[in-house]
């Protein structure tokens, strides 16, 4: 089964971005969004755990990284940005959603 | 009432106390044993403190719900998964944990061990099994 | 495709209800069905009709009310949660011996059962929370 | 609200639950049962201490089913069903056995 998995909070502040990635199974999707698109920045100290990640595909809430004054350009290559109706086409296209709060 | 049944597991990943989520929690999987679904409780990151025995509340006048982590068995909820890494992390074992066991029905009221120690991995797998996931 | 929401965070201090809000609009208007929209923890607090908001801020109780009054959508406050938070209707009001109710239009307050069933009877639950 | 027994007066909620748990004595539940009419008997106080050892030992009431089962094994197959139970108190065991117990109000969740 595939799972859509949401992270909201920033890699910087909690753990559960961490452990979120050490349940992302090859062929699931992680979402973050809230403070958790901190983590999807280029050149921060989280942005190689995210490219360690073969296999599991990535995305960004748009609306959240917009409203937080970090540009669609500082976002790590190859993590896709969604906006509230992408989220929910993501969510129905896994068979279940997993949030880390 | 749907017939169906359906995996569901209850993912607990913060410590008692410091906020009310660990109890509200334990709250759903008793109301929701009523419900004859397949149950599954996950204790993984600070989630497996809850489980760590000698709680005492009475100097900070809590209400102390750890003895209700003991009624789940009579509850028929016998699937409580720990995790290794989140105990080991925290330099903890199985004997920091309150022992939980159940009397199964099928097998003469023999009584067993509800807490079942999983890898990650293994825990990933069976997380991946599963048809709904309530995180608190 | 029938979805059910837990929001477990209050209005204001988490945006939570407002991720939980954007979403649910969101599904609605992919075409899919809300079954129930759960609330739970300090999650109650989106249903309470004493919140005043400043004008220029976006009113969170009252945008509930709308999208579920336009959608008839089912927004259920869990009991045993709002009556720890001074959440109350009519009937807990009375059992209760309380002065007042304060349940915002559109909300009804009831068991835990709720979730597990909505749980049971939707394809996805999305759970907002801290 | 409130309820005289054993000279005291003990203070309850809307619904005739006791407010402070810690101040439960059987003399309560003896005069809780005259309100509804029914006398105690060793059936019944069968009932209320299991409920009481099982609050002390869980810290919850037990669910009906559970309560049912438990019995059951406890105090044999006879008692051990909601027919047996509501005829002892015919308002409940989760709502009327656990008020008489001293137990927190069931917050009514199903």
């Amino acid at each position: 089964m595939t799972t859509l998995h949401t992270v909201n909070k920033s890699p910087f502040e909690k753990s559960s971005m961490d452990s979120c990635l050490a349940y992302a199974k090859q062929g699931s999707s992680v979402l973050l969004y809230e403070d958790a698109i901190y983590g999807a920045i280029k050149g921060t100290a989280v942005a190689d755990k995210v490219a360690a990640m073969g296999g599991v595909n990535f995305y960004v809430l748009g609306p959240d990284l917009k409203a937080r004054g970090v540009s669609e350009d500082k976002v790590v290559d190859g993590i896709g940005i969604v906006d509230y109706a992408e989220f929910v086409t993501l969510a129905a296209e896994n068979d279940k959603v997993q949030a880390w709060v | 009432m749907s017939e169906q049944i359906k995996k569901f597991m209850y993912i607990n990943r913060r410590a008692p106390y410091g906020t009310i989520y660990a109890w509200e929690s334990l709250e759903v999987v008793l109301i929701g044993a009523a419900f004859d679904q397949d149950v599954h409780v996950a204790f993984i990151d600070d989630g497996v403190y809850q489980l760590l025995k000698g709680q005492d509340t009475s100097a900070v006048d809590m209400k102390n719900f750890s003895p209700t982590y003991q009624a789940l068995g009579d509850y028929d909820v016998t699937k409580l998964y720990v995790e290794k890494e989140s105990l080991e992390e925290r330099g903890l074992t199985l004997e920091d944990l309150m022992p939980l066991t159940y009397e199964d029905e099928d097998d003469d009221w023999a009584e067993k061990d509800s807490i079942r120690l999983m890898s990650r991995a293994e825990l990933a797998d069976i997380m991946d099994e599963q048809d709904i996931l309530f995180s608190f | 495709m029938k979805f059910a929401i837990q929001v477990n965070e209050g209005p204001y201090q988490h945006q939570a209800a407002d991720s939980a809000y954007q979403f649910t609009k969101a599904v609605l208007e992919a075409g899919h069905e809300i079954m129930r929209v759960f609330f739970y923890h300090d999650g109650v607090n989106n249903g309470t009709n004493l919140t005043t908001p400043p004008q220029d801020d976006r009113n969170i109780v009252n945008r509930w009310s709308e999208l579920g009054k336009k959608h008839d959508l089912d927004l259920v406050v869990c009991v045993a949660a709002a009556q720890r938070r001074g959440i109350v209707d009519e009937g807990e009001m009375k059992r209760n011996g309380k002065s007042a109710q304060n349940i915002a239009d559109g909300f009804r307050i009831s068991g835990l059962g709720q979730l597990v069933e909505a749980g049971i009877q939707s394809d996805r639950l999305v759970v907002f929370g801290d | 609200m409130a309820i005289e027994a054993n000279g005291k007066t003990f203070e309850t909620d809307e619904e005739g639950y006791l407010t402070n748990l810690g101040e439960w004595e059987s003399a309560i539940a003896e005069e809780m049962a005259r309100e509804d009419d029914l006398e105690l008997n060793d059936e019944h106080w069968e009932i209320i201490n299991f409920l009481r050892e099982y609050y002390e030992e869980y810290q919850i009431a037990p669910a009906v089913r559970v309560l049912t089962k438990a019995v059951g094994k406890r105090l044999g197959k006879e008692k051990g069903n909601s027919k047996y139970l509501y005829s002892l108190f015919p308002y409940g065991p989760g709502k009327q056995a656990c008020r008489f117990a001293g137990l927190p109000k069931p917050t009514g969740c199903i």
